[in-house]
């Protein structure tokens, strides 16, 4: 027990620290819509809402993969799911026709159950196993959403679907007591979305600190260890991909509410997973703070960044259309790229590493490689 | 002990860390030719992070090591074993699914005298006449004790000047035990400088000329072995008398 | 449908010809993986620049023009360069990209991977968009390039409805892939590197020890790797027919289906891994119905690894700590 | 550890502040041109496996503004090319989609959206830009459901049109008219037994159902009916079904990004000699590259909507002659439709009286006998293109050949 002191006391005043993280960017992200409004309009409010998505389907994947250590590459397939039953529950094409907010609360139950589903026969599998069984899962679903047309409209998609809706008197906005959010009004879908992010911050801060986080904690250093310890790593791990599932599918609810259209299935194909995936390593692995600077950094310089640099380009005729290098969209694979490959050369522990049980975390990637010695 | 005039392995002021953590505090040590000088101490006081500093596998953060009077503290790890100085790693790390024979023929990597490798094969199986039975056998099939003759022979087998051994007792059948020291005695009187570190302080001590001993990260005591088995200090900490 | 030999040979015929073009793709994910646990995510992409530069050379050189033994001459100047350029540029990437990470957590190799791809990716997109003639009048960056037919699909057995045909091209994929297949087990087996790579694998720090030198045998694994998929994307390039850009996401999630199925890490493995695949896909398109193919092929690799959680061949190593 | 928490987060607030300062110097402020400049957005796919397509649009609607001198009515006519692609999907992002819609709608100086190239992302602008007014023109969805009441779901198009009128309006003929009259042609051609493959795309399966049904009614025997997977290396299985089933003509609906010219090399490799069939998705010399023209040349069938720019007399030829000057290559298929979407746009900015969204929008609806690129034709009631005649084309030595006009009966 000597040997966890430090450790614990560490882990404390780290999680005093990332609170304040939490807190700043907090305070950064609801001053935002005043700047922009002060400023005339930056047009930075919508596109925060993909930074938001993004981070919490991060903060999802970041249980799986930050926590309990299972590299998970099909994090968009719960998405999809989240999407497609948030979809069918409110269209008015399907009998169901509920309502936003039952419906997206019912995007949570369903979203865990797929996970239980795909985790429950293959949790036992080895990390790169797993990968490759949840990169399949990910193809799956978006095969099955695109086959089974009478059920889901295969590549139509589906649409219009119910905004969120909250009770207001007609003075501040609302229509026969009721306030519904319009899709060219960005600021309450905003702090919607910040709202969301917050619980689901809130949520992971506490299940980090919870029984069931020291588990899956104790999973990621050492699975056979922690089995004799009484944590059973299959159980834990399952709980921990549920979990994620949940929230992934909860975060596609939604993003399709948002819409108003669940878009394609290719929509959410592997390259979404691999976002998120990259969010949570780049960010810094089992950081919640890192996975909110992770997002911002990733989707804010591709959605942002570029598009104001691209836009300034075109207007300064400094683009061409001449040649393949001449437009600018022709670089945006490799700026992508280059960005992703310095910044893991540069910061390999993410830009916001967690600080894990050093004994243990440390001491491992400091060997030669980070590989179990075979014996 | 008298200070010795060109020590064949010389560590000055050693530090080194996993992480945040700093594991050295400043280690010295010296090892003349010919000599056997044991590394004792407790779990986790260092011995092992100090080897693998002089095989260079472990990033230092501080100090200096000279082998044959050469500074070696910038060599690469490969280089380190060019130079004559061989290490059998703690828990024998044997390659698991090469044969016995290939495991022998990857310790003798840095070298291309094919005939000077099969000498040193026979000496080995002179050594150790099991592992001549046990030649295309996987390597993970042998026992602990086979493994740690396995170990022993492939360091061998690069010709080195130098040998460090890191707790070869460890997890061994007592019969299999005797039966390395037994080897480590042999190869003693061949010439051969060996840097032991063992658990089992009461045998590392009446094999070695020297001692070291080491608690959290700092040479504590030095004394020759034959003293540091009488220091009372030495014998409560352990020798568990 | 009544059971149709003759359909379901040429059916076998088709699957087992892909299969392989996928096996000797999938031993470049499998080598690298096998030393450094690292799924090399640009693999196939890497490919995708070795068909481009496949391409560049027969444009350069005028090989579409040449005829006969010439041809066959060709296909071998095709293959060793491309197999070079493959192998070089895996090993450059290592050496600037791969090699300062080795301390790093596995997972940032990973990213760092995954952002080579896009390079990758994106690099093609340019050589595509080059104006060269060879890639027919418009430069159109993104679209499909045809890529010569220098070895014809001419039958050599069969070739009339309803008979079970074997091309030409079927020939040169068994001729190309085969040989490479059992010169890599050689290699692996029998020669210094080959040991040492193996030796790397199963524990790098005992092997630095040994005087091994790390980062060159993984250098060379690299090279290997690049090289056999330097290969397989001109024998891909020659099949097919068609090559662009985004060629690599596919043929590389084959290859890594076919590796993780037959155990990542096991050459073998990844060789009947990539067969596997093949005729599955070819049973699936001829049996049932082609949309549920990709689905069928991931169905059966979950239920495998269920069933045997480390592939067909793969070793049953301990949980990794 | 509080010093350095604290310096993350400067730093996350820098950036942020950064972030904000880069848009401030990028975003111009409509004001100062005091409203003499007009803009136009286009919002297409423009990273990824669409760019072939939609780089050679862009040239079209470059061309269209050229023409005009970058003047309409002494207005200052703005064009940015905007991308509904992400580099992290290489595909039309949904978010993105959007993002740019609520962008547009925000620049009061933006009167015209042309886009999308995807049905499904018009499903996600059309109703955003529809409560703002803003009119928007596409150069390629094809979905009927988007504008035709009864041919999609039951609340399809109404949902799209949130304010009652109608803003949305599209230069290429529908699914529902390309599929029919392929399969007439095909039976034309004397096939019996067809094999129709798609893309499983929006666009690739609309025009393949269509070509099903329309075949069944007027008595084509399908003897399949496949969704490829549009990644696949190859399709050599499929092609010994196909053979194994007699099949006389081969439809595929999909795009030549979808592997078009690869099912055709696979068909001629694997021996199947049966003409193939393809829709405008395919109508690009990109088709021709990547099949190889040995595979194509007399066996090859291409349907378009509309006569094809060498057939054109007028605007059509004026504008083929202008394109090869300065692009260096033939226009394709995807080129004419972005420069007729363009044009009927600046048209109607032209003939609007105030320069403002309404005013554009009633225009552009009030289109009537519009002398195009792709002949002369107005707008319907649903803002389609009242421009039925379609043209079938095929290959011979390696170029595309116009053959005759289809379905031109209405």
């Amino acid at each position: 027990m000597d040997a966890l002191r430090p450790s614990s006391h560490c882990r404390r005043s780290h999680a005093r620290g990332s609170t304040r993280v939490d807190l700043l960017l907090l305070v950064a992200a609801l001053a935002l819509p005043v700047v922009d409004w002060l400023s005339g309009g930056l047009g930075l409010i919508d596109p925060m809402k993909a930074i938001f998505i993004y981070a919490i389907l991060g903060l999802g994947l970041n249980i799986v993969t930050g926590f309990t250590g299972l590299l998970h590459l099909g994090v968009a397939a719960f998405m999809a799911i989240g999407v497609y039953s948030f979809a069918i529950l409110t269209a008015d094409i399907y009998p169901f026709q509920l309502g936003f907010w039952p419906a997206l609360l019912l995007t949570i139950p369903i979203g865990a159950f797929a996970g239980f589903l795909l985790g429950g026969p293959t949790l036992g599998l080895r990390g790169d196993y797993l990968a490759i069984v949840t990169l399949g899962f990910g193809e799956i679903v978006q095969d099955v959403l695109r086959n089974l047309e009478t059920i889901t409209k295969g590549t139509q998609g589906i649409n219009p679907l119910p905004p969120p809706t909250l009770p207001l008197p007609t003075a501040w906005g609302g229509t026969n007591g009721w306030y519904e959010f319009q899709a060219d009004t960005p600021q309450p879908w905003y702090y919607l979305f910040l709202l969301f992010l917050v619980l689901v911050v809130v949520a992971n801060r506490n299940l980090e600190r919870s029984r069931i986080g020291r588990a899956w904690m104790s999973v990621r250093e050492d699975d056979l260890a922690s089995k004799s310890m009484g944590i059973p790593p299959v159980k834990t791990k399952l709980v921990a991909f549920a979990t994620a599932a949940a929230i992934a599918a909860f975060a596609g609810g939604l993003w399709a509410s948002s819409l108003s259209s669940t878009g394609e299935p290719s929509n959410y194909d592997f390259q979404v997973s691999i976002l998120a995936l990259c969010i949570v390593i780049v960010g810094g692995m089992g950081n919640i703070s890192g996975v909110l600077v992770g997002a911002m950094v990733m989707i804010g310089v591709n959605d942002i960044v570029l598009q104001k640099i691209f836009s300034w380009m075109a207007k300064q005729e400094l683009t061409s259309t001449g040649s393949v290098f001449g437009s600018p969209n022709n670089w945006k694979f490799l700026l992508f790229g280059l960005a992703l490959v310095l910044m893991m050369r540069f910061k390999p522990d993410g830009l916001i590493p967690a600080r894990k049980p050093r004994e243990t975390g440390s001491a491992r990637s400091a060997t030669v490689r980070p590989k179990g010695e075979a014996s | 002990m008298s200070p010795m005039a060109t020590p064949l392995l010389a560590v000055r002021d050693l530090r080194a860390g996993y992480g945040a953590i700093d594991v050295l505090h400043g280690i010295s040590i010296e090892v003349a030719k010919g000599e056997i000088v044991s590394l004792i101490g407790a779990n986790g006081a260092g011995k092992t992070s100090t080897l693998m500093c002089i095989s260079r596998v472990l990033r230092i953060r501080g100090g200096s090591i000279s082998f044959q009077g050469e500074n070696i503290t910038d060599l690469l790890p490969d280089t380190v074993v060019r130079r004559g100085l061989a290490q059998v790693p703690e828990g024998r790390k044997i390659f698991p699914r090469l044969t016995v024979g290939e495991n022998l023929e990857m310790g003798a990597y840095i070298r291309s005298d094919a005939e000077g490798i099969e000498a040193d094969r026979a000496r080995v199986f002179t050594l150790f006449p099991v592992l001549k039975e046990r030649l295309s056998q996987l390597g993970g099939t042998l026992s602990g004790g086979e493994q740690q003759m396995l170990a022993i022979g492939r360091a061998l087998m690069s010709r080195p000047t130098m040998l460090m051994m890191d707790e070869p007792s460890m997890g061994i059948a007592p019969i299999l035990v005797a039966r390395i020291f037994e080897a480590v005695k042999e190869l003693r009187s061949e010439g051969m400088t060996i840097l032991l570190v063992e658990q089992n302080a009461r045998a590392a001590l009446k094999l070695a000329d020297r001692g070291y001993v080491l608690e959290t990260g700092h040479v504590v005591m030095t004394d020759s072995g034959a003293e540091l088995l009488k220091s009372s200090r030495v014998r409560e900490a352990y020798l568990g008398d | 449908m009544e059971l149709d030999v003759q359909y379901l040979l040429q059916q076998l015929v088709n699957g087992l010809s892909n299969g392989m073009i996928s096996a000797l793709i999938a031993i470049g994910y499998t080598m690298v993986y096998g030393i450094i646990e690292l799924i090399n995510w640009a693999h196939g992409d890497l490919c995708m620049l070795g068909a481009f530069f496949a391409l560049t050379l027969i444009g350069a050189l005028g090989i579409g023009a040449w005829s006969g033994p010439m041809a066959a001459f060709g296909v071998v100047i095709l293959l060793l360069a491309t197999a070079g350029f493959c192998g070089s540029l895996n090993l450059i990437v290592d050496r600037f990209a791969y090699r300062p990470l080795r301390r790093a957590p596995k997972l940032t190799l990973l990213v760092t991977a995954i952002g080579v791809s896009f390079i990758f990716v994106n690099l093609g997109l340019f050589w595509g968009g080059l104006p060269m003639t060879v890639f027919g009048e418009g430069n159109a960056a993104a679209a499909p390039k045809n890529f010569p037919a220098i070895v014809p699909a001419t039958p050599i057995l069969g070739g009339e409805p309803g008979q079970v045909t074997l091309t030409v091209r079927d020939l040169m994929i068994a001729g190309v892939t085969m040989p490479l297949m059992v010169g890599l087990w050689w290699l692996v087996r029998h020669t210094k590197l080959g040991k040492a790579m193996r030796a790397v694998a199963q524990n790098p720090t005992a092997a630095s020890l040994m005087g091994i030198n790390t980062d060159r045998v993984i250098g060379a694994t690299f090279f290997i790797g690049g090289a056999l998929g330097g290969f397989g994307s001109v024998i891909y390039a020659i099949n097919n027919g068609t090559i662009g850009f985004q060629l690599g996401y596919r043929a590389g999630m084959d290859a890594f289906t076919a590796a993780v199925l037959g155990g990542i890490g096991s050459l073998p493995g990844a060789v009947l891994g990539g067969l596997l695949i093949g005729v599955a896909r070819s049973l699936s398109d001829g049996y049932l119905e082609a949309r549920w193919t990709p689905t069928l092929v991931f169905t059966i690799l979950i239920l495998i690894l269920v069933f045997r959680p480390s592939g067909l061949l793969g070793l049953k190593s301990k949980e990794k700590v | 550890m509080r010093l350095k928490h604290l310096a993350l987060a400067t730093a996350s607030l820098a950036s942020l502040a950064s972030l904000a300062v880069v848009s401030l110097g990028a975003a111009p402020l409509p004001s100062l041109q005091e409203g003499k400049v007009i803009k136009i957005v286009s919002s297409l796919p423009r990273t990824g496996s669409a760019n072939a397509q939609t780089t050679t649009m862009v040239n079209g609607i470059r061309m269209a503004i050229d023409e005009v001198g970058g003047k309409v009515d002494g207005f200052d006519i703005a064009y940015e090319d905007w991308d509904d692609a992400s580099p992290q999907k290489g595909n039309w992002d949904p978010q993105v989609e959007a993002q740019n819609a609520n962008k547009a709608v925000k620049d009061q100086s933006i009167v015209g959206y042309i886009g999308t190239f995807n049905s499904g992302a018009s499903k996600i602008s059309m109703p955003v830009l529809n409560k703002e007014g803003l009119v928007m023109v596409s150069p390629a969805n094809t979905y009927p459901g988007l504008t035709k009441p009864g041919t999609g779901e039951k609340n399809e198009p109404k949902v799209y049109r949130p304010s009652g009128k109608i803003n949305y309006f599209r230069v290429v003929p529908t699914d529902d008219l390309q599929g029919s009259v392929a399969a007439e042609w095909a039976k034309e051609l004397g096939a019996k037994k067809v094999f129709i493959l798609h893309d499983r795309e929006l666009y690739g399966k609309g025009i393949a159902d269509v070509f099903q049904k329309h075949g069944k009614e007027i008595g084509l025997e399908v003897v399949g009916y496949e969704g490829i997977d549009s990644k696949a290396a190859n399709y050599k299985s499929l092609v010994t079904k196909i053979a194994s089933t007699g099949a006389e003509l081969v439809y595929f609906g999909g795009t030549t990004q979808n592997n078009a010219g690869q099912i055709a090399k696979d068909l001629r490799a694997g021996g199947v000699q049966a003409p193939f069939m393809v829709p405008d998705g395919c109508f690009e010399t990109a088709f021709i590259e990547a099949s190889g023209a040995e595979n194509l040349n007399g066996k090859t069938y291409i349907t378009f909507g509309g006569l094809p720019a060498d057939k054109l007399t007028g605007k059509g030829a004026e504008f083929r002659e202008a394109y090869i000057k300065k692009y260096g290559t033939e226009p394709e298929a995807y080129a004419v439709y972005g420069y007729e979407a363009a044009r009927v746009l600046l048209d109607a900015i032209d003939r609007a009286e105030k320069k403002d969204r309404e005013s554009i929008r009633a225009a552009v609806a009030a289109t009537k006998s519009f002398v195009g690129a792709l002949g002369t034709w107005s707008f319907d009631e649903n803002g389609d293109t009242t421009n039925r005649v379609m043209s079938g084309q095929t290959v011979k030595d390696g170029k595309f050949e116009f053959v005759k006009v289809l379905g031109g009966s209405n």
